[in-house]
């Protein structure tokens, strides 16, 4: 455990929308090649944490260091060169451009084209559809198609980091098993995964490490097999709001 | 016949100055998502540049034009990182009246910059006319077509086969998530208004022969290439193109053959007519909304 | 609510404008609102800013101009001339409210120089209500013209000539001295374009001239199918009814066009810029002759006057103009006598002819209210090196020209 | 701070009461002019301001609340000057008559338009209206026998039933009048059922359509609303200004429009009235008068505009949210429990 | 008709088309009355279509959409434009969530009374006493919706910023607004937790026995599936693989191997 190097560490992150103050100052450690589950209940902050790490949103205080380098105040796409890849909440794929084009613009920071060609046949062989569906305009994808588009762009660029918040939304159990499958395999590969899920269960089960946020501070953390049973999350998370 | 034939000729001569200032527009566009009321007049600013380096430096005019070229995208620059830059939160309805206050800004100090005459300025080729079925068209209005195809086909190239296209195209459809993927959107859209100011002032140089150089210089340029986005549609660079030079040729067709005091009307009535029955535009896709 | 009020604001300065109602009613003689012993206060309305500035600063350059080397000489009657100014961007409420300003709030002795035809279209009912003296309209429309000014129309004193006069001058000239039997027009469509048309229309109908007229859009890049239809139609004799940046445009066009009849244009584009821009393209193959109020060869100590006063806009028409407006207000008000009322201020415009510095007289005797009606004829060439307009006859009226 | 809520609540219950007190203050303008503390022009320019509101507050009904563009408020408040400069003057009509003629007739056209409205969208919806605005300049420069071409048209002052003849000041009450009931239907209207049914058409057309709401009829009375208040402030503006000319009713005022709901913000009654002081008497009243910017005012009203909507891109009335906090700051020490 | 005695609606035959794809293909299910009914089926099997189809924003190629309405009228929902749907007493909920962010939540959910609402523009505009009483009725009844889905603290907030489980509920009342016969939810439990599901799924049953109504819906969720619905329909590639109860459905190879997968 202690050889590991940080992949992502975070110090008393602020965040605030107006006069809503989401995030009260989180702290994170994020390992390298481990897959981390963030859990919380709805509106707790765990989208806003990912949005912050990607660099969309500005905070108030605190910092973001990736391997080291200190990213708090680094423009989104700098963050993205760096390594860092998100599948955004709510899907947010380039609605007027066809399948293979999201594609293409998930793979913008590579330059390797053999690399991008081997990312595309990873990503439809996960997917298949979406390469039934490649010249599509994405907009009239269905829900689950649009998800799985954008977790397949965000695979594009063999990110370090790879961040995806409610990856499951809209899928079918099938697919579910199928990302939990993948999240695995990268996992595998060495890629570190931060990944915000409602589904508590399934997600710490692949989970090596979880942070449980409440109300925009971290409440508890630990080893996602401890975390599972710790009746205080039973708590935090499925209960009382 | 020859009249006829006469009134194309010209006709494509003008239409490649709309083409060329509804590719500024279209390019603005598709990057920053608002409309472009200033295109023509900063394109105005720049011919001035142009003119006066022509004029009051003695510049040989194809280093005036370099220099206006250069003026253009340091003008461009700076609308950029200046004013466009800090509105995150502006919807595109009010960029578009940003873009009315820097019409203002720009009307304010040229006057002041260049003063108040009107200022001639020679075309780039200064003669020669190519006979063509007892009309004549000037080599000038050639190297303008010309010109203008050539700047049509090289972004629509890149547009469609680079990276940078995609990096165009991925801006328009959403900065933040283009943002999210490494696109580099700041320099994609200062880029863009590099380009369309490029476009403007070549526009503009093209025109001011004709007239002379003024405030009101691209006054009817930007209106008509405004309406031949909408004829052409703002989906492609090609849509628009085709629409101005339709707009040039059916203008002078209409004023010369129906009616010169109701020609112009008439255009925009055919045009509201055809947009209706088909609401996106000549080469426009009409997308099924899916909910 | 709102019915009430008996007391208008223009009622006040209106009603009797060479006294001061409330302090001494019975008394007379009392000087005009703005005038003192030392000064009397002048000004007006005009687009200093926007896109009609480039005609708006110079004429109020030149207007300055002119007050100031009057001032610089001691004034009149030892007051000195203060001219105040308010932009209304060529907007009707704006020149209305710059009006109500300038008259009831600065209280000026009189209008110099009002400018542009909206602001002049709506205000000109309210100037005539005020009473208050108004000497020169940069702007030639219509409504100025009249040939027994009474009562309030006394007041108005239009200078530059109306368009519509000038295009009867244009065919005139064209019948005169060219000989043309069949004229073409390529007019603007706006209102010095249409309005010069009217003239041309009214004076061929006249003399039984054919016309034959295409429009073109003011501030058009593109005019060639207007010159294609003039050039098809086998016209002796072109008039450009065109004003600035539209008039090179229909030249170029002509000569793009292998057009060589000859074109005759307004006064207000006979200017070095205009010469300028289209001596290279015309290039032998026709002339442009322009017409003309003033006579820049012949007056050439006033032209020295003006270019020592206003040496930014030397060569510009339109401060060329302003300079003569305030001209036109300083002569009349060197012949007023004792005190300084509207009245007597308008009884000394009409008492003789007003000599114009740069050439021709007006007359505004009998209430005739007609601005400029002799016109000189210039045509582009090469003057001392340089583009210019080169004099090719005097003034002369409509009736001189036609030889009646 | 009791009494600051409760006096809040009437305003929020009563809008009414708000508008008809923000209009008695502006008739207090002619008054002040007289004594002196105001110049008298500023009644023009406000007058003229106000009649702008009006037609601005249309287009807000349009862009604001349905997500409609139009370029074409300007030709429309032309027509209905010309129109209502014709009916009274050459026809002899009572000015009550005109008023609801000229009023009509726009917005029978404008109906059409809503009808084109149906098919597109956005920008071409903004050129087609555009296109219609120039249609119609046109036929002001060029049918000189009803609206006297380039000479302009001159009206007068409204004769109220025959009997009032209004002169400057009392025109001035009757616009404020005029505004004071517009703010107050077009209150009612956005605040009920009508307005909820157009903000959901500008959300979510699917939604909107979903819950019943059928587009066609809504935009219909979109277009129809905007046209109406740009015809009442065309006809205000001929016989307030008295006169008509054809450029006047060009594309840069119909984008002044636009930039005035902007400014001001979208869906914000007080706010069109706030943008329309920026755009029109804002440069008049104080830009022109800081010396040695005189020539420079338009420069500062265009750098103005910008900063306006980099600073408030929801409108400048939410300054009124930012002073208060301001103000709360000023005065935490004392009253923090709120 | 008298089969359709018991049906709120009878979806016959349907079929539809994008270019070459067949999204829907010769679809036949129906739904009784007070039923909750699930529909189910891979990413892209067509569900969503389904809905678009039976709310008229998709005209369907082929087939019959019978619909028992107010007043147990059977209607052509076919000969019906989109906006005429939910005066028949259907309305639906979007996969996506399409709510106004500018307003607040209880106008939201005022929109859903649109069609309720019976002074004219003119009493709207002057307020007349009628139009303000109608006002304040379907307001209070707004709130006592928002109150039974729990979320009636909210309701002055903007829409704009709420949390997807809450934007999710929002437009589940704004469909109660309507008092309708049949709701149709498209994912309602998408984004809310394990606890909210649970909550979730209380509620639809309850609203089916408050309002006296069906309800026809579309979730991945199948715990909330198996536990609500008293009938599923399962589709893949736009054509019917079973019909039955949540246990017959559980127990299908085919639904299992293309959906469920095996635990
Ligand atoms: N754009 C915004 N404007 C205002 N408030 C916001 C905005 N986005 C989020 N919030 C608020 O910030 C808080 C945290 O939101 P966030 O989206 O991070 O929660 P979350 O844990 O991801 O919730 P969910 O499970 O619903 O996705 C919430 O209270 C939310 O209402
Ligand atoms: N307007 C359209 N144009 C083209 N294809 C479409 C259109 N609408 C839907 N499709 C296609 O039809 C299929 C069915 O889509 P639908 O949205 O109904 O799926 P779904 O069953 O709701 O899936 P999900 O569970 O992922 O939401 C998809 O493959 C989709 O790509
Ligand atoms: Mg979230
Ligand atoms: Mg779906």
């Amino acid at each position: 455990m202690s050889e590991k190097k940080i992949a992502l560490e975070i110090k008393n992150l602020k965040v605030s929308y107006g006069a809503i103050q989401a995030l009260k100052g989180i702290d994170l450690t994020v390992y390298e090649g481990d897959v981390v589950a963030i859990l919380g209940a709805n509106g707790a902050g765990k989208t806003t944490t990912l949005k912050k790490i990607s660099g969309i949103i500005d905070g108030e205080d605190g910092f973001i260091k990736l391997y080291g380098q200190d990213i708090t105040k680094m423009e989104p796409e700098k963050i993205a060169r760096l390594g860092i890849s998100m599948s955004p909440e709510g899907r947010a794929v380039f609605k007027d451009l066809t399948v293979e084009e999201n594609l293409k613009a998930g793979a913008f920071t590579l330059k390797d084209r053999e690399k991008i060609r081997k990312n595309f046949e990873r990503v439809y062989r996960y997917f298949p559809v979406l390469e039934e569906r490649k010249n599509q305009v994405s907009s009239t994808l269905s829900g689950g198609e649009q998800q799985m588009l954008a977790i397949g762009r965000a695979l594009m660029s063999s990110p370090r980091v790879l961040l995806l918040d409610e990856p499951s939304l809209g899928l079918a159990p099938l697919i579910v098993q199928d990302i939990m499958k993948i999240v695995k395999e990268i996992k595998e590969e060495g890629t570190t995964v931060v990944i915000v899920e409602q589904n508590a269960a399934q997600t710490l089960k692949i989970a090596d490490y979880g942070y449980v946020i409440e109300l925009g501070k971290v409440s508890t953390h630990g080893k996602a097999s401890v975390l599972a049973d710790d009746p205080k999350l039973v708590e935090a998370y499925l209960g009382k709001h | 016949m020859s009249t006829f034939i006469q009134i194309i000729l010209r006709s494509l001569e003008t239409g490649s100055i709309y083409a060329l200032a509804a590719l500024g527009i279209i390019i603005i566009y598709r990057t920053s998502y608002t409309t472009n009321f200033a295109q023509g007049v900063v394109a105005m600013f720049n011919t001035f540049v142009v003119t006066f380096l022509f004029n009051k430096f003695g510049l040989p005019l194809w280093l005036a034009v370099i220099g206006g070229i250069l003026s253009a995208i340091l003008t461009g620059f700076l609308i950029d990182v200046l004013i466009l830059r800090h509105t995150k939160n502006v919807s595109p309805v009010a960029k578009q009246i940003i873009t009315l206050g820097l019409i203002m800004i720009v009307l304010g100090l040229a006057p002041i910059f260049f003063g108040v005459d009107p200022l001639r300025l020679p075309r780039l080729i200064e003669s020669g006319d190519l006979g063509v079925l007892g009309a004549s068209i000037s080599y000038n209005g050639l190297f303008n077509i010309a010109l203008g195809l050539a700047i049509m086909t090289g972004m629509f190239y890149i547009l469609q086969r680079t990276k940078w296209g995609l990096a165009i195209r991925t801006t328009a459809s959403n900065e933040y998530v283009a943002r999210l993927m490494g696109v580099p959107t700041k320099n994609v859209t200062m880029a863009a208004w590099g380009v369309a100011g490029v476009l403007g002032v070549i526009a503009g140089v093209m025109t001011a022969p004709m007239t002379s150089v003024t405030l009101n210089l691209m006054d009817e340029v930007q209106i008509t290439a405004l309406v031949a986005c909408v004829l052409g549609g703002f989906q492609t660079f090609h849509g628009p193109v085709i629409g101005a030079y339709i707009m040039g040729i059916v203008r002078n067709l209409l004023l010369f053959y129906v009616s010169s005091v109701w020609g112009g009307q008439i255009l925009y009535i055919l045009i509201l007519i055809f947009i209706v029955f088909r609401p996106y535009g000549l080469i426009g896709k009409k997308i099924v909304k899916k909910v | 609510a709102c019915g009430e009020k008996t007391e208008t604001p223009e009622e006040t300065p209106g009603e009797t404008p060479a006294e001061t109602p409330e302090e001494t009613p019975e008394e007379e003689e009392e000087p005009a609102q703005g005038v003192t012993d030392t000064s009397i206060l002048v000004g007006n309305s005009a687009a200093t800013s926007g896109a009609y500035a480039p005609v708006g600063v110079p004429f109020n350059a030149g207007i300055e101009a002119y007050f100031a080397m009057i001032n610089d000489a001691g004034g009149v009657d030892g007051r000195m001339i203060e001219f105040t100014h308010i932009d209304d961007e060529f907007d009707p409420v704006k020149g209305k409210a710059a009006l109500s300003t300038l008259v009831e709030d600065e209280e000026i002795f009189a209008l110099v120089g009002h400018f542009g035809t909206p602001v002049v279209g709506a205000t000109i009912e309210d100037v005539k209500e005020y009473g208050i003296p108004a000497v020169y309209f940069a702007t030639g429309i219509g409504q100025l013209y009249n040939d027994k000014a009474e009562g309030k129309d006394k007041g108005i004193f239009p200078v530059q000539p109306i368009y519509k006069t000038e295009g009867q001058i244009m065919v005139a000239r064209a019948v005169g001295d060219f000989d043309a039997q069949k004229i073409g027009v390529i007019y603007t469509n706006d209102d010095a374009g249409k309005d010069l048309y009217s003239g041309v229309e009214a004076k061929a109908k006249e003399l039984g001239i054919e016309v034959v007229a295409e429009q073109v859009a003011a501030g058009a890049t593109d005019v060639s199918s207007a010159v294609t239809s003039i050039k098809n139609a086998e016209v002796d004799f072109i008039i450009g009814a065109a004003i600035q940046a539209t008039i090179p445009t229909i030249v170029k066009e002509l000569a793009a066009q292998n057009v060589n009849k000859d074109v005759i244009t307004t006064y207000v584009n006979v200017s070095p810029v205009i010469s300028e821009a289209v001596v290279n393209e015309i290039d032998g193959k026709f002339d442009v002759y322009g017409l003309g109020w003033v006579d820049l060869v012949e007056n050439a100590d006033a032209l020295a006057a003006f270019a020592e006063w206003a040496p930014d806009y030397a060569t510009n028409v339109y401060a060329m103009t302003g300079w003569i407006a305030g001209h036109f207000f300083t002569e009349g008000l060197k012949r007023v006598e004792g005190t300084v009322t509207w009245d007597k201020f308008m009884d000394a415009m009409e008492s003789e002819p007003i000599k114009n510095p740069f050439g021709g007289t007006i007359n505004y005797a009998d209430g005739l209210r007609a601005g400029t009606q002799e016109m000189n004829l210039a045509k582009v060439a090469m003057v001392e090196g340089a583009p210019g307009w080169e004099p090719v006859d005097g003034l002369q009226s409509m009736d001189s020209l036609l030889g009646n | 701070m009791k009494s600051m809520k409760a006096k809040k609540n009437i305003f929020q219950k009563h809008p009414a009461i708000g508008f008809i007190l923000f209009g008695l203050l502006l008739a207090l303008i002619p008054t002040l002019a007289e004594m002196g503390i105001l110049k008298n022009g500023y009644v023009t320019t406000i007058g003229g301001t106000l009649i702008y509101a009006i037609a601005a507050l249309g287009l807000n009904i349009l862009l604001g609340w349905s997500g409609l563009i139009s370029l074409g408020t300007a030709g429309f408040m032309g027509l209905a000057a010309y129109m209502s400069a014709y009916l009274t003057v050459d026809l002899n009509l009572p000015f009550e008559v005109s008023f609801f003629l000229a009023v009509l007739i726009p917005t029978l056209i404008g109906i059409l338009v809503g009808l084109v409205s149906l098919k597109i969208e956005g920008l071409y919806l903004a050129i087609a209206t555009l296109a219609v605005a120039e249609v119609l300049r046109k036929t002001f420069e060029e049918l000189g026998k009803y609206t006297g071409g380039f000479s302009g048209k001159s009206a007068d002052y409204p004769t109220l039933l025959g009997l009032f003849e209004l002169d400057r000041t009392t025109t001035f009450y009757f616009i404020i009048f005029v505004l004071v009931i517009i703010m107050i239907l077009t209150s009612n209207m956005m605040n009920g059922r009508l307005g909820r049914a157009l903000n959901a058409m500008r959300g979510s057309e699917a939604a909107a359509q979903a819950m019943g709401v059928n587009l066609l009829t809504h935009r219909l009375i979109a277009f129809a609303l905007a046209t109406i208040f740009a015809s009442v402030a065309g006809v205000l503006y001929v016989h307030f200004v008295k006169f008509s000319y054809p450029s006047t009713w060009s594309l840069a005022m119909s984008l002044n429009f636009l930039a005035i709901i902007i400014i001001g913000g979208l869906r914000s009654i007080y706010g069109t009235v706030l943008g329309a002081f920026i755009v029109y008497a804002v440069p008049d009243m104080f830009l022109k008068q800081i010396p040695f910017f005189e020539d420079l005012s338009y420069v500062l009203n265009g750098v103005l505009i910008i900063l306006v909507i980099i600073f408030y891109p929801n409108g400048l009335i939410s300054i009124g949210y930012d002073i208060r906090k301001l103000f709360r700051k000023l005065t935490k020490g004392g009253t923090k429990n709120e | 008709m008298s089969k359709m005695e018991n049906h709120v609606l009878t979806v016959d035959g349907l079929s539809i088309a994008f270019g070459g794809l067949k999204a829907v293909d010769d679809l036949s299910f129906d739904i009784k009355d007070k039923e909750i009914y699930g529909l189910i089926g891979p990413n892209g099997a067509g569900k969503t279509t389904v809905f678009n189809c039976i709310t008229q924003f998709y005209k369907p190629d082929k087939g019959d959409l019978r619909f028992k309405g107010h007043g147990d009228q059977i209607v052509d929902l076919t000969t019906k434009p989109v906006h005429d749907i939910i005066r028949q007493g259907l309305v639906r909920t979007f996969q996506n969530v399409e709510l106004i962010r500018e307003l607040s939540i209880i106008d939201n959910v005022l929109i859903g009374g649109h069609i309720d609402f019976e002074a004219n523009t003119l009493s709207q505009a002057l307020k007349l006493p009628k139009s303000r009483k109608e006002e304040k009725k379907y307001r209070e009844e707004a709130e006592k919706i928002l109150e039974d889905l729990g979320i009636l603290d909210r309701k002055d907030m903007l829409v704009g910023g709420q949390p997807y489980g809450i934007l999710k509920k929002v437009e589940f009342a704004r469909t109660l607004m309507a008092r309708p016969k049949l709701i149709i939810l498209d994912e309602p439990a998408a984004g809310l937790n394990d606890s909210e599901t649970i909550d979730l799924a209380r509620l639809i049953k309850r609203i089916r026995d408050q309002y006296d109504c069906s309800i026809l819906l579309v979730e991945h969720d199948m715990r909330l599936v198996m536990d609500v619905c008293d009938r599923i329909c399962a589709i893949n590639f736009g054509k019917l693989l079973a019909i039955g109860t949540p246990k017959e459905i559980q127990g299908n190879k085919a639904v299992q191997s293309a959906y469920l997968g095996v635990e």
